[in-house]
């Protein structure tokens, strides 16, 4: 037989105000099985606590109700109050009169007084049906997977592994670096990009607690926070790392030339190659789209030259597996392709270049020895004419969000044209120029002066040709006239998009993904960096455009929350978790399907008592599931129920009424 | 019957005429991390709504079997309200899409034997939108009450 | 042989005599059979839509439910006016049921709207339905050694999504269809400029100024004429040039043709029908240059950084 | 259509090769000219095996009885019976290689009154989707059937398109107004006497425990009451939707002659034309429709 103790708040006056709760407590000792009821002015300060924590020992109850804000504010509270009289927390029942009823009602003390009765009968019926629930615990794997090893998977690799728990790095392209390694200087200090990110790279390499994987990617993440299994396929590089020694004999050699990636295409690199000098590994990779050896089975040139005998055209692919704990996703950015501004001619004009192509053209290491050239005729040009917003906040044609980066990128482009071409001369247009950030108004405010860059405020509507120049007609809005600048090259600031591959990667992640491709955060502001998917954080451009900083911030966040989770040698969980009854269940597996976790798998079972034909049956992996709750509603056979949100506690709540 | 004084007549079947007094009760079924989040936003912004709904929690919209509608309209509701995240918002990915397929079978049964289809209703409500839940509710209680009370099966002996 | 119906619209019966014969006398040639739609009305264009919405889609639906009684499957259309209007209303009625509702109430005595006729441009119509291929194979006497600037107008490719066909800032199709009867068509920037039509009447130095832009640019490009598929591009352009020319002080001379007359032109027709007499700017400077092929420049070698896409082997 | 004599030949064959266990097919009763189904253990019984247009019931339902399970069976199966095995097949309730399955080219099957059952003049998938050997000839195994999903038409190969019909009775009943309707379902739920035998019928209805079983009574209100009826059978026929292949087995088992299949088919009509599927059953794989989603679901009856 059920006791239970109903305990009603005033919450000051935010409940007594608008709800009779005299009346509400003499309602509640009516209902049937309770035993105990009281109202007391704050039920969630300690005094209040005490009153539960005494009529629990004095009454002998069996659960508890109570009535007061939404449970969701103290739910929690209650329920240690109910631990520390030694009873089990999850007996308690919250009947929220305040959100639901006093403060929703209060022109109508009589109906929310009414309603407040209700709201303290479901409850009690609910708790009726509670059970006496345990945390689960699951015990952890204490490995890191990185995905991605551009600068945010560079700091939340070392940034873990600093605190001495081993992490697996997993990179696309041959080489760690990623978008930062192709910078030439970074906004707002000017300290070049490759002299404080190649150390970073080069600890990567050599630190014992990381386990670098270029030129691979993941496949597969089965599993739960704690315990994953992850399948990462590393795509073969036809060189053995393990007896090369980096020499460059091969590519220097290799007769064959590809555009190259790292330059944007501005040059070429050789079908055996690392992508830039300092790569990390600094082993290069055959790439076997063009190798003729590989495409036609001649040449072999690499292999003659290879002193150590490293190179082996047989290599396949290869698949391994590693056991981790949790992840951190930092897969970057793309910047997106301006081919839908045909008015621009882009496509059509050779000098109108992106933002990333000029950042290489000025690069010391640049294909054009950090001169910027038009690519038409490799001339050296004067006027030049950024555009800024190209994809971004541009509903038509891009997407509608700012991508953040951009108006500082193009100052710096400013400034180093500056320093290149001394006698050139740049204009700028520009929807605003968004520069909040440590010492960024200040940058933007010193490049215009040093620079004497023109800054129009308005949109480029036509580039069209004259003779060997680009005309670019555009609005000078602050004073209210259409102008044109005789450019020499145009750089388009290109929008950062999310990379193509993220919801194929957020699909194989089982993490969810937002319209543009970026990976969403459990909570836009106050967890920012957890996925809803326990123990998958995010680092880095993957969530939304960010400079480096603040991805470096992210990344570090990511770190501690993954050292964190790591601190104990098993996690609690929630035990809020869906449960088989197998003597239920008829093996449908309809549970399977509907599950989006992936956390019902089969079993099997006897027939009967000491049968030994067995059948099939569904089985909860408890680490795994979230209690969503799908496959209660879908179980016919209500074989399945979730703890906490049964059947006959829902259907008490229903009926009680 | 009590005589009749507010005339309240149920479209469902005309002879049937509301009591004076007469509130119907709704269920409001709720998905805790969307619309039982803005429902605690309509209370927090001090959102008034009509008293007649009463709100249980879930975990999803997912979570709702259609055997709870048919049970609450059986039981004591006049009127069901089920919410949840917008789609594409479900706090476990998928779970509102499997919800609203069983909402719209079900809404389409009900209306076939015979109960006007706004005795059950959906939304979706996030946990930002306090004002849109009151605005819900508001609405379906504004459509039972035209409806009239659910008689038929409250006069038959319920074991609880 | 290909079936057709042909919306004329008014000008074709006034300004652009010309463009109405030569797109019959092409089409003729080319084994379309044109059937004019009969009790055919004024599209609106411009004054009913800067009036009222209604009236903007009432009366190209009352020639689209015509268009419906006749068995054809595409109607095209001469003027890029008439058929951004018919265009764009057939867009609406097929996309908003609700506007369709509306209006279909405008026109009860002509029948209800299906939305089976598909509306092109007599432009689009060459290129998609008849084909470079076939044009080609027509031509007799070709119109090379002419270098022809391509005009489309505003109207002809957009917007986009409604009309889709060819690119909003750049088409090729004209220049295709002139390559394709043997002239070379220039890298012209202003095929999609605005020409100013609009303030024709009430204030020519916008014309004025645009018109000539366009003029200057496409004699700039080295064309000798300027090429179009609308009357009203073709009179703006035409018609305003001795003006501009007195307004900048610079000689133009550089006649506006429809692309079916050079079509009819190239396919050998009599050039009396081509009715070159009605242009203002004289045209036997331009036509003179047929037949005369200057020598290809050599090829500016590629400067060493240019960007190159596929793999090549040393 | 009376292919008795292939059945009989059949069956006498998978058991003198010892392919099968038991044979499960119709055999005439004793006392009138109706057939019921008969499950065959042995090469003797063959010749009291019969199939003719009045094998209406679906012997799918058969593979949970103790001679059928997790034995080697042989099992004859119309379009509709066929439709019900694959679900079964799908949802691991019988294993197919345990299974020979001799499917029928059907032509319809008599009521009572030896008037084509209205199911049967629906019937869009008339021949065996599984099977192992046809029987009777439209010139098409049932694998050959192709189809399409949701509003659009469905194709078959052969002469004949058959288009998804909306049920006469739902579409008669659905055009009364709702308080006909409702005074309808009321005498049906009236006269429902909470027997179960719909349940039992069921081939689909499998589970251990059913909502609808008196002894689950505190959850689900099993006192014999037109309340309980509805809740019964609103939640029963729910959980046959996007599932119920419109064999009538229910109804013919329903001492009181319920109309049972106007709530299944009533359901079949609003996943069909909402949810862009196909028919229950048609495809080895395919759950039915509360089993999966679609991200262009209706949306517009939500506020």
């Amino acid at each position: 037989m059920a006791r239970v103790g109903v305990f009603v708040c005033f919450c000051g006056a935010n409940i007594a105000d608008y709800v009779d709760v005299p009346q509400v407590v003499e309602e509640a000792k009516r209902i049937r099985d309770v035993r105990f009821a009281i109202d007391y002015k704050y039920m969630c300060s300690d005094p209040g606590q005490q009153q539960i924590r005494d009529a629990i020992a004095q009454h002998r109850l069996t659960s508890i109700v109570v009535a007061a804000c939404s449970p969701r504010m103290h739910e929690k509270t209650f329920r240690k109050a109910l631990s520390d009289a030694g009873m089990n927390p999850y007996l308690l029942e919250v009947a929220n009169i305040r959100e639901h009823s006093s403060w929703v009602h209060q022109k109508d003390k009589k109906a929310a007084t009414e309603k407040a009765c209700d709201l303290i009968r479901m409850a009690v019926a609910k708790s009726i049906a509670n059970e006496q629930l345990h945390e689960i615990s699951v015990p952890v794997t204490k490995r890191a997977l990185v995905i991605g090893g551009g600068i945010a998977g560079i700091q939340a690799a070392l940034d873990i592994a600093d605190a001495r728990i081993p992490v697996v790095l997993v990179e696309k392209s041959p080489s760690i670096g990623g978008k930062m390694a192709q910078l030439d200087e970074t906004f707002p200090t000017l300290d070049c990009s490759q002299c404080i990110l190649t150390p970073k790279m080069v600890d990567v390499a050599s630190h014992p607690y990381i386990e670098l994987i270029p030129y691979a990617e993941v496949l597969e993440l089965q599993g739960f926070v704690g315990n994953y299994k992850v399948k990462i396929k590393k795509k073969a590089s036809y060189v053995n790392f393990k007896t090369c020694t980096g020499c460059g004999a091969c590519w220097q050699k290799c007769p064959v030339k590809v555009p190259n990636e790292y330059n944007m295409g501005i040059d070429k690199r050789k079908a055996i190659y690392t992508p830039f000098p300092q790569a990390v590994p600094n082993k290069p990779v055959i790439d076997a789209e063009h190798c003729t050896m590989l495409l036609k089975g001649k040449c072999g040139i690499c292999a003659k030259v290879c002193l150590p005998g490293a190179i082996d055209y047989k290599m396949e692919d290869e698949i391994i597996e590693r056991e981790i704990g949790a992840v951190v996703v930092a897969t970057g950015y793309d910047m997106w392709d301006p081919k839908p501004y045909e008015e621009y001619g882009v496509g059509r004009f050779k000098d109108i270049i992106t933002s990333l192509e000029f950042e290489r053209m000025v690069s010391a290491n640049g294909p054009t020895n950090g001169l910027p050239l038009r690519p038409s005729d490799g001339k050296v040009p004067k006027n030049v004419v950024f555009i800024k917003c190209i994809g971004s906040r541009d509903e038509a044609k891009g997407i509608e969000y700012c991508s953040k980066i951009c108006c500082m990128y193009t100052t710096k482009h400013t400034i180093l044209l500056h320093h290149k071409v001394h006698d050139s001369h740049a204009y700028v247009f520009y929807m605003d120029i968004r520069a909040a950030g440590k010492g960024y108004e200040e940058f933007v405010k010193k490049a215009q002066v040093d620079t004497g860059a023109t800054y129009l405020r308005g949109r480029v509507s036509k580039i069209y040709k004259k003779g060997d120049k680009l005309m670019v007609r555009g609005e000078d809005a602050q004073i209210g006239q259409v102008v044109e600048v005789e450019a020499d090259l145009v750089v388009l600031a290109t929008a950062v998009i999310a990379p193509k591959d993220n919801p194929d990667l957020a699909r194989l992640l089982g993490i969810s993904y937002d319209k543009y491709g970026y990976l969403s955060e459990a909570h836009p502001k106050l967890r920012p960096v957890e996925t809803a998917k326990a123990g998958i954080f995010l680092a880095g451009c993957t969530q939304a455009p960010k400079d480096i900083p603040e991805t470096v911030a992210q990344a570090s966040a990511c770190a501690a929350k993954v050292c964190g989770l790591f601190a104990g040698d098993t996690m609690k969980k929630d035990p809020m978790v869906s449960t088989i009854n197998n003597e239920y269940c008829s093996g449908c597996q309809n549970c399977v399907t509907v599950c989006p976790y992936g956390a019902i798998v089969t079993d099997e079972v006897p027939m009967g008592h000491g049968s030994k034909e067995l059948r099939t049956v569904a089985k909860i992996n408890e680490g795994v599931c979230q209690g969503c709750g799908s496959c209660v509603a879908i179980c016919r056979s209500m074989a399945i129920n979730l703890a906490g949100f049964t059947d006959p506690q829902l259907i008490n709540e229903i009926v009680s009424i | 019957m009590e005589t009749v004084t507010n005339q309240l007549v149920s479209i469902e079947k005309p002879e049937i005429v509301a009591p004076p007094n007469w509130e119907p009760v709704i269920m409001g079924i709720l998905c805790n991390w969307c619309s039982y989040a803005g429902s605690d936003l309509t209370g927090t912004s001090r959102i008034q709504y009509p008293p007649n709904i009463r709100i249980i929690r879930v975990p999803c919209s997912s979570r709702v079997d259609p055997w709870f509608l048919i049970k609450s309209l059986q039981t004591t509701a006049d009127g069901v309200l089920v919410s949840g995240c917008h789609p594409g918002d479900c706090h476990y990915i998928s779970g509102n899409y499997y919800a609203r397929r069983r909402f719209l079978v079900t809404k389409k049964l009900l209306n076939f034997i015979g109960y006007h289809e706004n005795r059950i209703q959906f939304s979706w409500v996030s946990a930002a939108e306090g004002p849109k839940f009151a605005k819900v509710v508001a609405k379906v209680t504004e459509d039972i009450k035209k409806l009239g009370p659910l008689h038929l099966y409250k006069k038959e002996n319920f074991e609880k | 042989m290909k079936k057709l119906t042909y919306f004329p619209g008014c000008s074709a019966h006034g300004t652009s005599e010309e463009f109405d014969k030569t797109v019959k006398m092409v089409m003729k040639s080319l084994d379309v059979e044109m059937e004019e739609l009969p009790d055919w009305n004024c599209c609106g264009a411009t004054s009913a839509h800067t009036m009222s919405e209604t009236l903007a889609y009432a009366l190209p639906l009352r020639n689209l439910v015509l268009a419906e009684k006749l068995d054809n499957k595409t109607m095209a259309i001469p003027c890029a006016s008439c058929y951004q209007r018919l265009k764009v209303t057939k867009h609406h009625m097929d996309a908003d049921p609700a506007l369709a509702k509306k209006i279909n109430t405008t026109v009860v005595e002509e029948g209800t709207y299906q939305g089976k006729v598909d509306v092109k441009s007599m432009l689009q119509y060459c290129y998609e339905d008849v084909g470079l291929e076939a044009i080609k194979a027509k031509v007799t006497k070709s119109l090379a050694g002419m270098k022809l600037a391509c005009y489309y107008g505003c109207l002809l490719t957009r917007p986009k999504n409604i009309t889709n066909f060819d690119s909003p800032e750049y088409p090729v199709s004209m220049d295709q269809i002139v390559e394709a009867l043997g002239a070379k068509a220039t890298e012209f920037d202003y095929k999609t400029e605005c020409c100013g039509a609009s303030f024709s009447i009430s204030n020519t130095e916008v014309v004025i100024n645009l018109s000539g832009q366009i003029l200057e640019m496409a004699k700039e490009s080295g064309a000798h004429a300027i090429v179009v598929a609308c009357p009203l591009c073709q009179s703006n352009l035409d018609m305003r040039q001795p003006d501009i020319e007195k307004h900048t002080g610079k000689k133009l001379d550089i006649p506006i043709f429809y692309f079916t007359q050079l079509m009819a032109l190239a396919f050998g027709m009599p050039e009396k029908d081509m009715m070159f007499n009605k242009h203002i700017v004289p045209v036997e400077g331009a036509l003179a240059n047929i037949g005369k092929i200057e020598p290809e420049p050599e090829k500016i070698k590629k400067p060493k950084k240019a960007v190159e896409a596929e793999s090549e082997v040393e | 259509m009376d292919y008795t004599k292939q059945i009989q030949e059949i069956a006498a064959k998978l058991f003198a090769e010892d392919k099968i266990d038991a044979f499960v097919g119709y055999r005439m009763t004793g006392f009138d000219k109706n057939q019921v189904p008969a499950i065959i253990t042995g090469a003797d019984d063959v010749s009291k095996l019969v199939f003719n247009d009045k094998s209406v019931f679906n012997l799918s339902n058969y593979l949970k009885h103790e001679h059928t399970r997790n034995k080697r069976v042989g099992l004859v199966v119309k379009g509709c019976d066929s439709r019900s095995l694959n679900l079964l097949l799908t949802e691991s309730q019988v294993k197919r290689e345990k299974l020979y399955v001799v499917g029928i080219a059907c032509d319809g099957v008599v009521d009572d009154e030896g008037k084509k059952m209205q199911n049967c003049v629906e019937c869009m998938f008339p021949d065996a989707v599984v099977a192992d050997e046809m029987v009777g000839n439209h010139g098409r195994s049932g694998s050959e059937t192709l189809i399409q999903t949701g509003s659009e038409t469905l194709i078959q190969t052969g002469s004949e398109t058959p288009i998804y019909k909306i049920n006469a009775d739902v579409l008669d009943l659905g055009s009364k107004d709702l308080v006909q309707r409702r005074e309808y379902f009321e005498e049906v739920f009236e006269n429902c006497i909470r027997c179960n035998a719909c349940r039992h019928s069921c081939p689909l209805c499998y589970c251990a425990k059913c909502c609808i079983d008196q002894e689950t009574s505190t959850l689900y209100n099993g006192a014999n009451t037109t309340s309980s009826a509805f809740h019964a059978l609103m939640t029963w026929s729910l959980h046959l939707a996007g599932r119920c292949v419109d064999c009538r087995n229910c109804e013919k088992a329903c001492p009181s002659h319920l109309p049972l299949h106007l709530l299944h088919k009533q359901n079949e009509q609003v996943i069909y034309e909402n949810f862009q599927e196909h028919l229950a059953g048609v495809h080895e794989g395919d759950r039915g429709a509360f089993y999966k989603y679609s991200m262009k679901d209706p949306d517009d009856f939500i506020m």
